[in-house]
């Protein structure tokens, strides 16, 4: 096997450079894992190499591989290496498997030699993975971890040697971040290249190989991942590394009050699935409590529950008297989910302000505080970044000063300095009115950090 | 085209015109859907036009009587019994023989239903060997015209259920049907033991097609052989077309407008007339009917010639009388031309139905021409039986239909009801007129010679003409379009018949 | 909106047709008044320039008639359509709002409609009174509250259960924001889509139960009963037939040509 | 077959039940309504259409109302017809005395062959024009597609009807132009339905052609190394159809709606043709048995475009 090397490439809209030329060397076992905050132009980087950039969009560049160069700027003269030299580990594998087809023949058709042979090296791959049950499964009968099992061995299936994976632990839970993990390592002892492009720093870490920091469609750091990761030179990795949870320094947390909320015997069954029962929880007032669980164990369903939205199949949950309805708040995984979106920010808020009688200087000390320029509200929801979202989302909660504020996964879509902003300021101001905390996250490290007590389910 | 071929082809298109003279069958298509068998019904009367069931009496042109299954009859002399003989060797087409018996079968069932048979005073219809006799209750001269019409077709007992019901045709006459296929085609062939001369066209089918504007493009391109029930513009295109032909005949049907008599505005003569006065019949005719010849000067068309009065003086378009009239009638007109009279404003409602499709286009016709004569008239097109059933809840103001005087071959026996004292559904409305009265109940009565007869009909003919309780707007031509290629077509001024018999396929 | 220079080619077509026909029915009627006035004996005249269509078999004008008549389709169908929507979108909301039994019953009942063809419906009510307006109205708008009413519902159900108006009940906002801010900004141009496309199919439905005989009765000129009645004409006076049958081709493309055409190249 | 799909395929056949259940008693309740708003007296509606207009008068009128019980107040006659409904009984016309069902039956057959016909005729223009649409969007072919779709909708079926009697059998004479029961009878009605249909199926195809060229799956198969024509194959194909299939159990609504006006047109002797005549006529038993069947017919052709969703996707037809 030999080394697929990338030369000079580069992606251009017009004369402008999104990326900027970089050379690359991909060594058969070795992991290429790209790093970088969002819009570095890092997913250019596999749509150039593959070939499928947008219409309007250059690539530059060459690659070479067994004497043979591929000119990047034709994007079809790498067509008859898909499958075979190139193959893609797709983002969303649930999308990505044809809903009307049944798994074997979706994996199988990615083999690569004798016609008669594919049904059998897909079937032996599918046992390696521990899907022999779900040869004859169709992909909504998969869960999301199975999913994305199948998608890994119809899209290695061919034998490509190198492997492209654009933000593959996008989304997952810890367990399916596992596994992801343990396939692409798979694939590398296999002796194949692997390049990722992600900015979960932990997989990084996990792949070992070389690392390759962007910033703004430039690379700004790159070398073997154990020097990286340990001792980066470049400030923009130094933020990086300093903003994993992990990296914190220890927060002082207020300490707890009266009692908010007591839920006793509570239960929840979706149809036949049950996904708690017995559960007790206790609130105190200023208190800070994580709630950590698998994904599907039922979390946000409690929180709802305490929050009142949803009513539980068994227990009872009783609220501390002299507290207005609304002074149960809570803050959404994905911000832009969170706010109607047709509405500008500024209507929105103005909305929020009439409806609890405060001045507009009230929602401008908040803005001030959390670092956010009124222009921002001038737009709509869908045109504000997700970090800056969530802080307009925690100033919209903060103006009805709740006593509970129930934050699901509030930044698990933020990258990791932007994570770090948002839960600082996020305690801050709940200290600064004596809000109590429910933080359901599946990040153990966040949890450590952020809370005091923690609830598992 | 290569020399050689074309004698070969012109060959080969005779032989093939030749060969299918023998073998084509006569394609007929017509409005008319056959929803039941029964004669009493709607469509009972296409089995007498595709000479498939007779009745005991047949009429000419002219409507003069001529036998039909009865080769002749004869009142007693106290006009009150009438003894009908059968034809000799008269067999139904399953077989079975004529006889007196079955006729009589079939007359009472017809007499149960509502139809015909009830405008004739028939207190009981016997069988007396070959001949069928029927009693009257009163005199009633047009008895035997009463006997062709085709609610008293006469059917083979295998054509009736047990409870009384029709379902099969199984008649007496020249063809015979071989295919039924309700409600649109009803197949034919020439009946082997018809005892008249043998038909030349052996098989034929009739078949209904409900949009005038589908009938009329069926005739131009060729698929039908003759297209029955057009409409007045198609007719006028395809006198033009290569392919078919007209072929005409005035009928004795006139379109008419019905006054209800008893209404406060319309009770009196002079106000009928002026209306019929403020109507241009010449440029309906024309315009509409696109024959100017059609517009009625009196009730009776030229066609019925006992009564058509060619000496009455005829209704014409005279505004400026109109206007006359309505003034001494106390009708000014007010600033927006509708003529009004003591606050009231003249506006009457006009219904019409749309079976006939000229009615609805001639009653807007008559509504622009009434509204310039200061009437605001609301035209209603509904179903036909919207009229009978206003005249009997009192509601009728105007009505435009078509009346079909010969439903009989004798006139009379329409008249007599239209026109009788206390009115009639498709008669006069609450309107009587004793010396109208009385000569019809002379005619009616008969033994009048013939002079006699004449001067009663041109009494009954004159006081319409006075008293206008309907007012007579056109004439009625029927037209077919027929296939060049056929011979000896002609249309029954009685619509009795599609003389289907008395056709051939031309060379 | 967007400027309509911006929009795609198809869709300024459609705009500049429909405005054409409604200049057309609305100023039409204004220039050419007499609709109903008959001169027989000037039947089937052809066009002048005072007459720019001619006469009709009646003698009467044909351009009068027939803004008239595209002024009738245009406004019966709005009507239709407007009362279409709005009773589809409050029971639409009503039924994912309440949800239980109400929402049972109300889809029961649509699914029931759904199952009718809307001609059908038109139909049978026509059957109840010939050419009255009414019936043609109530029958056309029955016909059509469904689909506004499974979109609205469908819609409705998924925005009232999405986080944002989670989030805005937490807030403690009432009914009345959530529609304001939630639903209808989200359902509107959804609502303009459907509406435009249901416009047409109301024109056209109208102009078919004229054809059939049981719509609009005459001498009130309408699109459908006036190809009717000028079929027989169509080889002496084509004036007669093709002009209707422009206006409703015209009106329906630009209706057709204004929905968002998915042309994604 | 795996219990899911047993499960979907209850589901579906339940809902269709269901629906089929409300449509009757909506047609009933409709058809009661129709009763009780006819203007003017029933009988004297029914004389006419036994007796025709020149025979149709009181007399006449009196002896359907003895025959038909029309005396009755109307609620119990509504009664009385619930029941038979239920029993599937449609009653008997008012105006030829048959069985409602007999005569439809008859019907029946003749506007399923129309259907059928009129459906193969839509896909086969519709599913070729779509497809080069929707492989080359706004290419030649899909503008091509966008006129002929306009103009379709643009035309009337009767007018289109109409184009076609003149031009086809009275200019060209390759059809006959109206009528039943002689061979070529089916190719104008079937041409004037199947055109239109057939601009609306090539837009449907075009667009879901595009959607699944589009979607994730449809890329990754590519990336896998398939040929584009083997990728359309396994994968396009069938997730067009689903598309295509459920799509067009919505629009099956535009040929029910069509048969009526086309059926009429032609003189096919259809459920359509015999729903105008019976409402014409006021014949409530047949406009009801009409109606119904029509209906029907359109609940049914939806249960057949689910069940090939079904057959076809695995996750079968999303809920309504």
């Amino acid at each position: 096997m030999s080394t697929i090397h990338l030369h000079g490439l580069a992606v251009y809209q017009q004369q402008r450079c999104l990326l900027n030329p970089l050379d690359l060397d991909l060594h058969p076992g070795e992991a290429l894992t790209v790093l970088g905050e969002s819009g570095s132009g890092k997913s250019l980087l596999a749509h150039a190499i593959i070939g499928t950039l947008p219409a309007g969009l250059r690539a530059e560049g060459e690659l070479r591989t067994d004497g043979r160069r591929y000119p990047l700027h034709d994007a079809a003269n790498r067509r008859h290496l898909w499958g075979e030299l190139l193959a893609i580990l797709p983002q969303e594998p649930v999308t990505a498997l044809d809903p009307t087809m049944r798994v074997l023949p979706q994996v199988a058709e990615g083999w690569r030699g004798d016609g008669h042979l594919a049904r059998d090296a897909a079937r032996r791959r599918l046992d390696r993975l521990g899907l022999q049950a779900a040869e004859h499964h169709y992909p909504h009968q998969l869960s999301g971890g199975m999913a994305q099992r199948v998608a890994f061995a119809a899209a290695t299936l061919g034998g490509a040697r190198l492997l492209l994976a654009d933000e593959p632990s996008k989304g997952l839970d810890s367990a399916a971040c596992d596994t992801l993990r343990r396939l692409l390592q798979q694939h590398l002892d296999s002796g194949q290249c692997l390049l990722t492009i992600t900015h979960d720093i932990a997989l990084a870490r996990a792949l070992g190989g070389q690392v390759l920091v962007m910033q703004g469609g430039e690379v700004v750091e790159h070398g073997p991942a154990s020097r990286i990761l340990s001792q980066p030179h470049h400030p923009y990795t130094l933020a990086l590394l300093a903003a994993e949870p992990q990296a914190w320094p220890a927060i002082a947390h207020p300490a707890a009050g009266d009692w908010l909320l007591q839920g006793r015997g509570l239960a929840k069954a979706y149809g036949s699935q049950q996904l708690f029962r017995d559960v007790d929880i206790d609130l105190a007032a200023g208190e800070r409590v994580a709630l950590l669980a698998a994904s599907g164990a039922g979390k946000s369903t409690l929180g709802n529950m305490l929050l009142g939205l949803t009513a539980p199949d068994h227990g009872s949950v009783r609220y501390r008297d002299g507290l207005s309805r609304t002074a149960w708040q809570r803050l959404y995984q994905d911000p832009v989910q969170a706010f109607a979106p047709h509405v500008p920010l500024h209507t929105a808020l103005h909305d929020v302000l009439k409806r609890c009688g405060q001045p507009w200087s009230a929602l401008e000390a908040l803005l001030h505080r959390l670092k956010l320029g009124p222009a921002l509200l001038q737009r709509l929801p869908s045109q504000v970044s997700g970090g800056e979202l969530q802080r307009l989302a925690l100033i919209r909660t903060l103006l009805l000063r709740p006593a509970l504020l129930f934050a699901d996964e509030p930044t698990s879509r933020l990258d990791p300095v932007t994570q770090r902003d948002t839960v600082h300021c996020l305690l801050d101001e709940l200290a600064r009115i004596g809000c109590a905390l429910l933080l359901v996250t599946h990040d153990a490290a966040l949890a450590d950090k952020a809370t005091v007590h923690r609830i598992r389910l | 085209m290569h020399p050689l071929r074309s004698p070969l082809l012109t060959g080969s298109l005779l032989l093939a015109i030749g060969l299918s003279a023998q073998a084509k069958p006569l394609n007929l298509i017509g409005p008319w859907e056959i929803h039941s068998l029964d004669p009493s019904s709607s469509s009972g009367i296409l089995f007498s036009r595709l000479q498939i069931a007779e009745t005991l009496v047949d009429a000419d042109n002219l409507g003069t009587l001529k036998p039909g299954l009865a080769s002749r009859w004869q009142a007693s002399s106290d006009q009150l019994s009438w003894r009908f003989t059968l034809r000799d060797g008269a067999r139904f087409h399953d077989g079975s023989a004529v006889t007196a018996a079955n006729v009589v079968v079939a007359l009472e069932r017809a007499r149960k239903k509502p139809g015909m048979l009830e405008n004739a005073p028939i207190s009981a219809i016997l069988a007396d060997g070959k001949d069928v006799v029927v009693v009257l209750g009163k005199p009633f001269a047009p008895l035997p015209a009463v006997f062709a019409h085709s609610h008293t077709q006469v059917l083979a007992p295998a054509s009736y259920a047990a409870d009384g019901s029709v379902t099969g045709i199984i008649g007496s006459g020249p063809y015979r049907v071989t295919r039924l296929q309700l409600p649109q085609r009803v197949t034919v062939q020439a009946f082997a033991g018809w005892q008249g001369r043998k038909p030349a066209i052996t098989d034929a089918s009739y078949q209904a097609i409900g949009r005038a504007e589908s009938r009329s493009l069926m005739a131009e391109s060729g698929q039908a052989d003759i297209a029955f029930g057009l409409d007045p513009v198609s007719i006028a295109r395809l006198k033009s077309s290569p392919r078919v032909s007209i072929v005409s005949a005035t009928l004795p049907r006139a379109i008419q407008i019905k006054f209800n008599a008893g209404h406060k505005w319309l009770n009196s003569p002079a106000m009928r007339l002026a209306i019929s006065q403020s109507i241009n019949r010449q440029a309906i005719a024309t315009a509409l009917l696109r024959d100017p010849e059609m517009a009625a000067s009196q009730l009776f068309p030229p066609t019925m010639q006992a009564w058509h009065q060619a000496t009455l003086p005829a209704l014409a378009y005279q505004p400026e009388q109109a206007r006359r009239s309505f003034a001494a009638l106390g009708w000014k007109p007010g600033a927006d031309g509708q003529l009004v009279r003591n606050g009231e404003r003249l506006a009457l409602t006009l219904r019409t139905y749309p079976d006939r499709p000229e009615l609805p286009l001639l009653a807007t016709a008559l509504q622009d021409q009434l509204r310039q004569a200061g009437i605001a008239v609301q035209v209603k097109v509904g179903n036909s039986s919207d009229i009978p059933a206003a005249h009997k809840d009192g509601t009728l103001e105007l009505a435009l239909y078509a009346r079909n005087y010969a439903l009989v071959p004798d006139p009379l026996v329409t008249l007599l009801g239209d026109f009788t004292d206390d009115g009639a559904d498709w008669g006069v409305m609450k309107w009587q007129n004793a010396a109208l009265s009385q000569q019809l109940a002379a005619l009616g009565r008969g033994g009048l010679s013939a002079p006699q007869a004449a001067a009663a009909r041109l009494k009954v003919a004159a006081v319409l003409q006075q008293q206008l309780p309907v007012l007579p707007v056109a004439w009625y031509r029927q037209s077919a379009a027929v296939s060049k290629a056929l011979r000896g077509v002609s249309l029954d001024p009685q619509e009795r018949s599609y003389r289907l018999s008395s056709m051939s396929w031309g060379r | 909106m967007t400027p309509l220079t911006s929009r795609a080619w198809p869709q300024r077509l459609g705009y500049l047709l429909l405005a054409a026909v409604l200049l057309f029915a609305l100023a039409g009627p204004l220039l050419w008044p007499d609709y109903a006035g008959q001169q027989l004996m000037r039947f089937l005249e052809t066009p002048s320039l005072a007459e720019p269509l001619g006469r009709d078999q009646l003698g009467r004008s044909v351009i009068a008639r027939l803004a008239s008549a595209a002024r009738l389709s245009l406004w019966l169908a709005g009507l239709c359509v407007l009362s279409a929507a709005l009773l589809g979108c409050l029971l639409g909301v009503l039924s994912a709002w309440r949800g239980g039994w109400t929402d049972t019953v109300l889809r029961g009942l649509a699914d029931g409609v759904l199952a009718l063809p809307g001609l059908l419906i038109v139909l049978i009510f026509s059957a109840m009174a010939q050419g009255g307006f009414l019936t043609l109205y109530i029958g056309l708008a029955l016909a059509q509250w469904v689909e506004y009413f499974r979109m609205t519902r469908a819609r409705s159900r998924l925005l009232l259960a999405s986080p944002h108006v989670e989030a805005s009940r937490l807030l403690g906002f009432g009914p009345a924001h959530i529609v304001r801010r939630h639903l209808w900004p989200e359902l509107a141009p959804m609502l303009l889509t459907m509406m435009s496309f249901g416009l047409a199919t109301a024109i056209l439905a109208l102009s078919t139960l004229g054809f059939v005989g049981v719509g609009i009765q005459p001498p009130t000129p309408e699109l459908g009963l006036m190809m009717t009645e000028a079929l027989p004409h169509y080889s002496e006076a084509p004036q007669l037939l093709l002009a209707p049958v422009a206006v409703l081709a015209l009106t329906l493309a630009a209706l057709v040509l204004l929905r968002p055409l998915e042309v994604n190249s | 077959m795996d219990s899911a799909r047993q499960r979907a395929l209850a589901r579906i056949c339940g809902q269709r039940l269901l629906q089929a259940a409300i449509v009757s008693l909506l047609v009933a309740a409709l058809c009661f309504l129709l009763v009780q708003q006819l203007p003017g007296d029933m009988a004297f509606r029914i004389a006419a259409g036994r007796y025709g207009y020149d025979y149709v008068d009181a007399a006449a009128a009196d002896a359907v109302r003895q025959e038909l019980g029309l005396a009755r107040p109307s609620w119990q006659q509504f009664a009385g017809w619930l029941g038979q409904l239920a029993q599937l009984q449609l009653g008997q016309s008012l105006v030829t005395g048959g069985a409602v069902l007999a005569e439809i039956a008859h019907h029946l057959g003749a506007t399923v062959q129309l259907a059928a016909a009129s459906v193969a005729l839509a896909l086969g223009v519709g599913l070729p024009l779509g497809l080069a649409s929707g492989l080359a969007p706004g290419g030649w072919a899909d503008r091509l597609t966008l006129g002929y779709s306009v103009l379709l909708r643009a035309l009337p079926p009767f007018l289109l009807g109409l184009m076609l009697m003149l031009g086809l059998s009275v200019q060209l004479g390759w059809a006959p132009a109206a009528g039943h029961g002689e061979g070529g009878n089916l190719l104008l009605p079937a041409l004037t339905l199947g055109l239109g249909l057939s601009g609306l199926t090539a837009r449907i195809v075009r667009d879901s052609v595009l959607a699944v060229v589009q979607a994730d799956y449809y890329r990754f198969a590519r990336s896998k190394g398939l040929a584009p024509w083997r990728v359309f194959l396994r994968h396009g194909l069938r997730n067009i159809g689903v598309t295509v299939v459920a799509y067009a159990g919505v629009q099956l609504i535009l040929l029910i709606e069509g048969v009526v006006v086309v059926e009429s047109l032609f003189a096919w002797p259809g459920v359509g043709h015999a729903l105008v005549h019976a409402i014409f006529w006021r014949d409530v038993p047949m406009i009801q048995g009409c109606t119904l069947l029509l209906a029907w017919l359109f609940v049914l052709m939806n249960t057949a475009t689910d069940l090939l969703c079904l057959a076809i996707d695995p996750r079968g037809p999303a809920e309504s």
